[in-house]
């Protein structure tokens, strides 16, 4: 039946959006992965010629180098305030924050509460690698109790060092949240899933449903001490404190 | 007098541990010294480098125009470091990894093939190890039994079974540095 | 302001508006085409957030109530880099929050006209009017080597013409812009002339939009390369000699035939200004030179004064600040005493004459 | 068996490679790794398709990389493996 | 300093420790019996605070690292406000936000030592060493008329030195005390002395420890009458008069045959005492003023040698801060001219004597 | 039976630690309830001598006026900051911070965050009357939806300014807390509740149990633009989006 | 009756008072109103007691006051109200 | 010529209003014109009061040492403002509220019924307003008319029902003023 033989089928490519340049992230980090995803998502829904993204401090800072948009830095763990004047100021603009954890739920809580708390249509990408990466893998509010950082050396103790802090579960608690969900990059089902959660926060900000965020479980193999295999590993681990799933979509309930 | 010695490379050859080595063996010599990496945690991989000032008197100024001595661990630092040399330094190249001329003429060079020798020694990560060695051996800087006092300082509270193989890296730069042909320009 | 007090004929006086110096500073920046306002309350301002609140839902525009003083300037940072014209007003506790914002903002070059209406320092201080913010606004308020413009208005009606020429000057050199106020201006009621001006809109080509057809656009200040930051540096340097070559702003009264002059700005100006009339009944020969933009400083003027007067008077509402200013111009040509009122006191004319008395007595 | 090895199923941007291993350790069929005899210009191992025959063309080596070096192809229909 | 080093035996010398800047800056802390230590990673103090995490728990004192800059200083206003010896350190943009709390430590009189290492501005700008930090220490960081003082050590041993130095100021004068330090000193290594010092802890009658069998006391910068906040200022002003009377410190070199003098801190005056010795070779009659204190500033110290030199030179690593304070002391008397880079960039000795021969030729 | 006849009986009287000076806080306001009650309970269970308090900035700032405590006044919304500082170096010290909603939920959202998710032993009143009394009566993130404050002078619309902020539902996420309640000084057996309410937080800090939160639903007569009587009547309203009770008792639990 | 009008089980710290009237609402014998004849030292009309033989001591007055204006007192045993 | 006027009381009873009406009809007269309150929401309740200056050139100084007139409302503010007068100046004092004499000499006083006034106009709260009819009455600082006008824009537009009583108590204050006996001293 088949009258000319057909060519190999393209089954992947990486999406244009992703720059030519080679990333400073270290062997195996997963902030390459969730960039890469983004761009999927973005070209997908052919966002990003309107897309406007607020890049935090922290290693993921240089996204501006990796993924073709129009990008504003904002100071560490502010990106959810500048996100917000952009929101208001350009209604037809698609907006994005991508944030550290050290970055969203340390520096930045008050302005991420507060984004969500209005219920900013914006799209929040939140990349939880239990650690402070860029400044020397030290404590992140987010590390697991007993994790050995830099600035908790013999492991970190609750009584000292405090509980890791289950941001996204706090701001599910916020009725300006629309879509909460908390996704990983640790092996290929859990990166698929987590590209589904980062589109549907994206159709939610489209929709003016309010604010959302994908927390994205990732890791750090060099502040963690680990091979980039046993990181992934790892974070087997990290979704027991941090539980995968889908936290909040408004538009189930209604 | 002050003497300015710098070694770069790439960043898993420590570069910094023995240039801290160098520091401290100073110290050990009744000398002042003033160690300077290249810092930077948020550049990831590439090239590391650390200066080290060895004096009789306080150090003054912590930047330095032309280094007395460069240790090049790999090409990029090559290019880098061989045309800030004084016009009497010393060059040693890690030769298991740089085959090429130094770009400019320099007064001395060392072209040690650091690999093999660490090898020998016991772990071919201590390149750095033997390339100071060769430096000491082949200028006196610092003294001998000062860099294995340092060293045992330094490697022996925390690991003392790597103590062995560094000391021995050490020892045989230091052999090859004293006996090793002068070999002037390139 | 007073050449346009100048040229009033008694019906424009009669058609003026009582207006309160905060709601004034805001409409201001409204009629001069303000896109978005972030703020939070605190007084002495608080009527300029809230006649903001009012208005700009009103015209379709944008008005934020932040969740602190950093959440506000930071909003304001990304709406500016955007194109969007911006203002965003605070008292002094608030402007050292946005102090780390500021330093972005100079850096990555983003206009923003920044209105602070101090009171009493340090710490929670008072309430009452104060200029003891001179250093932070002129010099070292973030981190970093930057400059912004600064402007001080002394009455009502300036600070509305200010208000204009600050957005100019903020689109025109991409900078942050600071109204210097006090409590005393943002809580008196002035005649206002209502016809505010709009400044023209450059066409901003470095904005954020979108990179639709065009290659992507970044607004940010890390240039982790110390020889990149350095060339930055260079640049944003030559910028500001730009600045300060062009944008000097003061007044002059009496000054011809000074023998001692009074340097003030603001309300400590106006309030210098009584006390120059009742100086001269008494045959006390005083100018006043009062210095509009505290940065760019007037340089050269005082320079010039100083080499033909016998002394300079400094008034402000601090303990002493932009007299450091006043001395380096100076440069030892002529004394330059002091006189300050702290913590929301205000000097009186009587004051002031009587600290001319006594220059006049020892130079 | 000419046909077969004709069609590659994966382009390797070999020079953007950090050689990570996560896609070795992810591949299904266990066809991936290090090419311990290349240095790229990025100072690593870059990674290596050792069985194309192997190869299910499943992409999961792509979903896993951080540095986005893969292009996967199925092989065309009637093109066995 | 120079004194230590002269005194120090050849055994001496052999037994001092390789220390990097920012964790002999620590440990200095801690052997001056520093009770708490609160602090926020940033590059390049994180070894600073990472030391602290590790020692500060063995030796069962606190250790916070806190959710932000923000969170960090005020924790140590807390703790501090009971009188404990307290410590926080970061670098430019972290200490940016500190700004306002630094008001309300200055106003509500709690001591603690705050250690910037600073690195190139503005903004997020570069991680490398860096002066630009100046105007914000010495000036403008907070609102309200305040200063405190600020201490710039040019070693690692020096650091060592005013930690302690620090410590006794603060608590002796009830203030924020800044030890100024820059990339390069927090990096580098030297040797350091370990016989360490610890002051004597004065009796604190104004600590808040619960109001037991005593009347209750509060710690406050709250004055909400300007007749008494204008009152608590004017203390404010002879408590910082007394300092600047009799806390002044600076080092010079061959300063009584010279004819140019440099005037540096930190590691800027290292690198200029490098540039000094070779143009004494060339037959320069160099010397090297090096302010210690940067507030209260050598002003003496610059008025005396500005009354007797051709020239002055100012080295930074800024774009030009503190030459400010060189002009204002200088009020006129001789030139001072201005060698500066920025971004993370340290001038070489060359640089430096390039400018030198240039003033030579010139003045 | 009864041999000499009794005095009159004491049934309630004022504690001394209140002090003589009459407050500045507008009649009927809130704040002096919940002052009153914290100096009963701090009497009950004898620990002013020890108390170390922090003052926010807001109306209550001049509780050091009123309670003969100890205090320090912390930097608007850095209450919780400046508490962690005073708890870990005077372990024996008891420590209470005194917040409006202001203070505490808008610009010190952070560093309640961080001091509930370290589960500093601190007992933390917070006095939520839904506006920012001390600067004029702007809407605060707790201000209910349509509610007209001087920031929101046609009512609070969410797409504007944001949805009412649960805060403490929030901080119960987190598993440093404790004890969180809601009360109120609507009426007497409101009062009574929430006095126990505060007991219990002051106990928890003894027992060492964690971070314990005591929000008391208050009211701002002249904000409001009411009597005092109506704003109290009013609270009904208010605690319909802030329903009153136990969020979390960790005693309970374990 | 003269035992009984001997008995005051309020007292009023009437410099205090600011007039709010939240007791004159709480006090559920109705037995509290402001004194419109007097004006205190805040310049606020101050509560007072209307009918002491109404008031069963219940101390809510006490408990809902912003300003600590009450002291409540209970009958003795065996003096009737 | 710059006139200065306190008004001063307590928080309820329309000082700043009064003083706002008063700038308000400067204006409309064609003269300069500050108003300045003595502000503070921090401070609840207790005394209250705004400044006032009029004059026929750009105002100076927003401070006075001495003020021209003196409008006060309540014991207190009779006892702060009256020795702040001019030596000529004129005090407008409140009678329904202060009974006590000035502290100090004055040299014109006025003291006037204002709450009976008021309640007679149709609020009996207008008691500023017609302590400003007095003060106008007597001095002429501003047109009646203006006055009106002012009256009209401010309350005519928000409680038009509002502004006939607000007119009735100034035109009331106005016929006392201008009649009023003048009194010197105390
Ligand atoms: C105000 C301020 N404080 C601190 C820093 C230093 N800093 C840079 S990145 C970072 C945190 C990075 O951690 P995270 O957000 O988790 O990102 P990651 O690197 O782990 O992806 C910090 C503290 C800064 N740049 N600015
Ligand atoms: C940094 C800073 N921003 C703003 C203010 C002004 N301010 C004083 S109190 C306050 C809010 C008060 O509201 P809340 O905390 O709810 O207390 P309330 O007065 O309602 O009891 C504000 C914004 C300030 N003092 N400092
Ligand atoms: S430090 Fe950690 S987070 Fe940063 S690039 Fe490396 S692996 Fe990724
Ligand atoms: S496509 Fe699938 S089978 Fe082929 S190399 Fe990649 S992971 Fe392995
Ligand atoms: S996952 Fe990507 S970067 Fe890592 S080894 Fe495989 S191809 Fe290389
Ligand atoms: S303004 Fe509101 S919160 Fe403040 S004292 Fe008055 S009633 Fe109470
Ligand atoms: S005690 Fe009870 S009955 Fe008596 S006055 Fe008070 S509220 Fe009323
Ligand atoms: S509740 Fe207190 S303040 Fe209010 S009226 Fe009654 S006694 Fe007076
Ligand atoms: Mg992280
Ligand atoms: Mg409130």
């Amino acid at each position: 039946m088949t009258v000319a033989a057909p060519g190999p089928r393209l089954v992947y490519a990486a999406p244009e959006l992703l720059t030519e340049r080679s990333t400073h992230y270290c062997p195996g980090c997963g902030h390459g992965i969730v960039h890469r995803l983004l761009a999927e998502v973005l070209t997908e829904l052919d966002l990003a010629p309107r897309t406007i993204a607020v890049a935090p401090v922290g290693c993921a800072v240089f996204a501006y180098d990796y993924l073709a948009l129009d990008w504003i830095e904002a100071p560490h763990g502010r990106a959810p305030a500048v996100a917000t004047g952009v929101r208001r100021v350009r209604p037809d603009a698609f907006v994005l924050t991508y944030q550290g954890d050290g970055d969203l739920a340390a520096i930045g809580t008050a302005e991420i509460v507060h984004a969500a708390g209005r219920g900013e249509p914006i799209t929040a990408i939140f990349v939880n690698n239990g650690i402070y990466g860029m400044t020397g893998g030290q404590m992140a509010p987010t590390t697991l109790l007993g994790q050995k950082t830099t600035s908790t050396p013999a492991g970190r103790e609750a009584s000292q060092a405090g509980y890791p802090i289950p941001m996204t579960e706090m701001l599910a608690v916020l009725p300006g949240v629309a879509y909460a969900a908390r996704g990983s990059v640790a092996d290929p089902p859990n990166i698929g899933k987590t590209r589904a959660m980062i589109r549907r926060a994206c159709q939610a900000q489209l929709d003016r449903e309010g604010f959302a965020i994908v927390e994205v479980l990732s890791n750090c193999p060099v502040g963690w001490g680990m091979t980039p295999h046993e990181s992934m590993e790892h974070l087997r681990e990290v979704s027991e404190t941090y539980p995968l799933g889908i936290l909040v979509d408004r538009r189930m309930k209604g | 007098m002050e003497r300015s010695i710098v070694f770069a490379g790439f960043g898993g050859q420590g570069l910094l541990f023995a240039g801290q080595v160098l520091a401290r063996a100073a110290i050990r010599d009744g000398l002042e010294t003033f160690w300077i990496p290249s810092y930077g945690p948020e550049m990831r991989g590439g090239t590391a480098s650390c200066t080290v000032i060895v004096g009789d008197a306080e150090i003054g100024s912590p930047v330095v125009d032309r280094y007395d001595m460069a240790v090049v661990m790999n090409p990029p630092s090559l290019t880098r470091f061989a045309p800030r040399l004084a016009t009497d330094g010393l060059l040693v190249v890690n030769a298991s990894l740089v085959a090429e001329p130094a770009p400019v003429p320099v007064h001395e060079e060392l072209r040690i093939d650091c690999t093999r020798l660490a090898a020998e020694a016991g772990d071919d990560k201590l390149v750095s190890v033997v390339a100071l060695g060769a430096l000491v051996g082949r200028t006196g800087v610092v003294t001998a039994d000062s860099v294995r006092q340092a060293m045992r300082e330094m490697v022996g509270a925390k690991r003392p079974q790597a103590l062995d193989a560094d000391l021995a890296a050490f020892d045989a730069g230091l052999a090859v540095g004293a006996a090793s042909p002068m070999k002037i320009g390139a | 302001m007073t050449v346009a007090a100048a040229t009033r004929t008694a019906a424009d006086r009669r058609d003026r508006a009582l207006m309160k110096g905060n709601e004034a500073i805001a409409e201001a920046a409204i009629q001069a085409g303000c896109d978005a306002y972030f703020g939070y309350p605190i007084t002495p301002q608080a009527e300029l957030l809230e006649w903001m609140a009012r208005r700009m839902p009103e015209l379709g525009r944008t008005f934020v109530q932040a969740e602190s003083e950093l959440g506000a300037i930071n909003m304001a940072l990304g709406a500016a880099a955007t194109g969007a014209r911006v203002m965003v007003s605070s008292s002094s506790p608030g402007i050292s929050l946005m102090a780390e914002a500021m330093s972005y903002m100079a850096g990555s070059e983003t206009p923003m006209v920044l209105v602070n209406v101090m009171r009493g320092g340090p710490g929670l201080g008072s309430i009452g009017p104060s200029q003891s913010d001179y250093f932070q606004a002129v010099k070292g308020h973030g981190h970093g080597d930057y400059r912004v413009p600064v402007l001080a208005p002394a009455s009502i009606g300036e600070a509305v013409e200010l208000v204009a020429v600050s957005f100019e000057l903020a689109e025109r050199y991409r900078t942050p812009v600071i109204v210097l106020a006090d409590g005393m201006l943002g809580q008196a009621m002035e005649p206002v002339d209502l016809r505010f001006r709009n400044p023209e809109r450059p066409t901003l080509d470095w904005v954020i939009t979108g990179a639709d057809g065009r290659p992507p656009r970044v607004i940010r200040s890390l240039h982790l390369q110390p020889e990149r930051l350095e060339e930055h540096n260079r640049a944003l340097q030559a910028k500001f000699a730009r600045i300060a070559e062009a944008e000097v702003r003061w007044e002059g009264t009496a000054l011809d035939d000074a023998e001692l002059v009074v340097v003030a700005y603001g309300t400590a100006a106006r309030v210098a200004r009584g006390a120059l009339a009742r100086a001269r009944e008494e045959g006390l020969r005083v100018g006043l030179l009062r210095p509009i933009s505290l940065w760019p400083f007037p340089v050269d003027a005082v320079a010039e004064l100083a080499g033909r007067v016998r002394g300079m008077l400094v008034v402000e509402l601090s303990a002493g600040q932009m007299v450091e200013d006043v001395r380096l111009a100076a440069a030892g040509r002529c004394p330059a005493s002091f006189h300050g009122r702290t913590g929301g006191m205000v000097p009186s004319p009587d004051e002031v004459l009587a600290a001319l008395r006594e220059m006049e007595a020892s130079t | 068996m000419t046909t077969l090895t004709a069609f590659h199923p994966l382009e390797i941007a070999r020079d953007r490679c950090k050689g990570c291993e996560l896609c070795v350790h992810a591949c299904p069929q266990g066809c991936l790794s290090l090419d311990v005899d290349v240095v790229n210009v990025l100072g690593y191992h870059p990674v290596h398709l050792t069985d194309a025959s192997a190869c299910t063309s499943c992409a999961f080596c792509a979903r896993v990389c951080p540095d986005a070096v893969f292009t996967v192809y199925a092989a065309p229909k009637g093109v066995g493996r």
